[in-house]
């Protein structure tokens, strides 16, 4: 870093201007200024350090070196602290004086930043100077098998549930489940050869059915059941008249075989 | 390695014959095994060790110090590296409880069975208005939360889901009575009270 | 973190003698403390150790047995820690990699984070009378030195920084009142406050 090469060597104003740019801004010039007064920071020379100061700003704008604004608002400020520490009695004075120390306390503190900064630098640094342990054991096991839970979250779990649940009711009708052709058709093949005459086909409905559309549907699908059946050749049905009710019987076993040959032979 | 058996020539302090240890290479060694992540090989060792200083003959004699330690010094993975003791091993385990949060879906089902309960599971299906996974169920009764209580005398005989006295526990509960009831707890009037009505399949039963 | 400062006055006094620590205590301290990526604190230590047994007298103990070793018992981050004795350091960089030293810059933000915290961004610009640049924070954050801290009330609510347990760690600091009062930091002009190139080399030989 240039700043570091700099500050061991003695201070001359043409080779600070040709190096303005490894410092880190004005307050950093000024604390290297500064120090080139061989004093103690409490004792040093405003004024001194003014003049300093703007004959570095000045070389450096005589090479015509691009000056970045805080180095010339630094400058400005300094100009004036100048010319009122040098007006005797001047009412501003005293505003010259505090500015005046504020600097000087400004520049002890960047010093002490950087004597801290040192200082740290001295430690004895982990992974440097110094290691700890490059492999470390961890005994710590995780135990997860407790569960985190509490009445609350239960009772509002289950007022969620009955939320979404009574939401689901409004707004679909009710999922109604029909007797259907499948349960007709092992419900007639397991009913119907317990009947050896005809009987009516109502007769092989399930129980309790009640009335209206679960009754029709499940009609409808013993209906179905019983035509298919039919057509397989395993049942007979006959209806005497219309609307009137639907008879069903078993056909036995010989002549379903040969029933069955005869439908072969219709397809 | 054999060097150490006549003294090297270059060695600026001639030790006596038997060639103890140095300190200064026990040192090297030991704090090279401590900071380094992996096991040190015996050949890492001799670069790192002072000239004429005898790998083995080091790592022997660390070991040997720190043999009766909390601490050992062990051969793995071609290399040497500190263990904690075995012995000691066990005193400091810590054991870090990270509890778990039931997931919605769980709390929920577990809820229904709760204020429900014997219910089946077509039965919370059907209050939660949702499917219920089978890995839901599993969850709950891992943990010791539900349990099979019986059979409903319908089609197909469904198991009947009840909670455990592990439920109460969990819950700081002494009886399930000291649950809210579902009629507190449910002031808004456009959930229905009651569960849902049956389908048709389970009211012909 | 101040226990370790004084002894303890309310520890019950049973023990009129001077105790001799023993061997067990002496075992299960170093496992512990050699285990842990961390530094222990004594507290810890005290809740490991047996009944009776003093964690300061065992960890004077355990120190003294390892003084001279290449590996060192030190108190930093308001717990223990071992750490490679510093002499040693130049021989172990050589099979272990090091980290680049901080810039100049960043150990004066550094220093003015730990002097100041909590502190604004604008603060440390103010203190160092220049620009703090993006880069120096990364860097600082990288390295795990440095963490927010709140917000400051003032308009804008600023960010505040201060330094993390990482930093002492870090620095073999036990407790940022480690740090030199500020009144005592050199601020002769005399001095060459430029940092050496390998300070802490330069200390230790």
């Amino acid at each position: 870093m240039k700043s570091c090469i700099l500050r061991g060597i003695a201070v001359d104003s043409e080779a600070l201007v040709l190096n303005l740019e490894g410092f880190e801004g004005p307050l950093d010039l000024l604390l290297e200024l500064a120090r080139t007064q061989k004093v103690d920071l409490t004792k040093i020379s405003i004024l001194a350090l003014v003049d300093q100061y703007l004959a570095v700003i000045e070389g450096a704008r005589r090479v015509r070196l691009e000056l970045a604004a805080d180095w010339l608002v630094m400058a400005a400020w300094l100009t004036w602290l100048k010319s009122r520490l040098l007006v005797p009695a001047a009412p501003e004075d005293e505003d010259a004086e505090i500015a005046a120390e504020t600097l000087a306390a400004r520049l002890i503190d960047l010093q002490r930043v950087r004597a801290a900064a040192i200082w740290l630098g001295q430690r004895p640094l982990l992974g440097v100077d110094v290691f700890a342990r490059g492999t470390p054991e961890d005994f710590t096991e995780t135990d997860r098998s407790k569960l985190r839970v509490d009445i609350s979250g239960l009772l509002s779990a289950y007022l969620a549930a009955r939320r979404r649940g009574g939401a689901k009711l409004q707004y679909r009708p009710k999922p109604m489940v029909y007797f259907s052709v499948q349960n007709a058709l092992e419900r007639l093949q397991r009913l119907v050869g317990s009947q050896p005459d005809w009987s009516t086909l109502d007769g092989f409905l399930p129980q309790g059915l009640g009335e209206g559309l679960p009754r029709r549907a499940a009609l409808s699908a013993t209906l179905v059941a019983g035509l298919e059946m039919t057509k397989g050749g395993r049942l007979e049905l006959k209806q005497d008249a219309t609307f009137g009710p639907i008879l069903v019987r078993a056909i036995e076993r010989e002549a379903a075989a040969t029933n069955l040959e005869d439908q072969d032979g219709r397809d | 390695m054999d060097e150490t058996e006549s003294p090297a020539p270059n060695r600026a302090a001639a030790d006596a014959a038997p060639a103890p240890v140095s300190a200064e290479a026990l040192r090297l060694a030991e704090a090279a095994i401590f900071a380094a992540a992996q096991p040190v090989s015996t050949r890492s060792l001799a670069n790192l060790l002072p000239d004429g200083a005898d790998p083995e003959q080091v790592m022997a004699a660390l070991a040997a110090t720190y043999a009766a330690r909390g601490v050992n010094l062990v051969q793995v993975g071609g290399g040497w590296q500190f263990r904690t003791a075995p012995d000691v091993a066990p005193a400091l385990r810590k054991i870090v409880e990270v509890p778990r949060r039931l997931p919605r879906v769980a709390m929920e089902t577990l809820a229904i069975i709760a204020y429900h309960q014997p219910v089946t599971r077509t039965e919370i299906e059907e209050i939660r208005g949702a499917a219920l996974s089978q890995n839901t169920l599993d969850l709950l009764l891992e943990n010791g939360l539900v349990t099979p209580k019986g059979h409903k005398e319908a089609p197909g005989r469904p198991t009947l889901w009840g909670t455990t006295p592990g439920f109460l526990a969990q819950f700081g509960l002494n009886d399930l009575r000291d649950l809210p009831k579902r009629e507190e707890l449910l002031i808004d009037p456009n959930v229905s009270l009651s569960p849902p009505e049956r389908p048709a399949e389970d009211a012909a039963s």
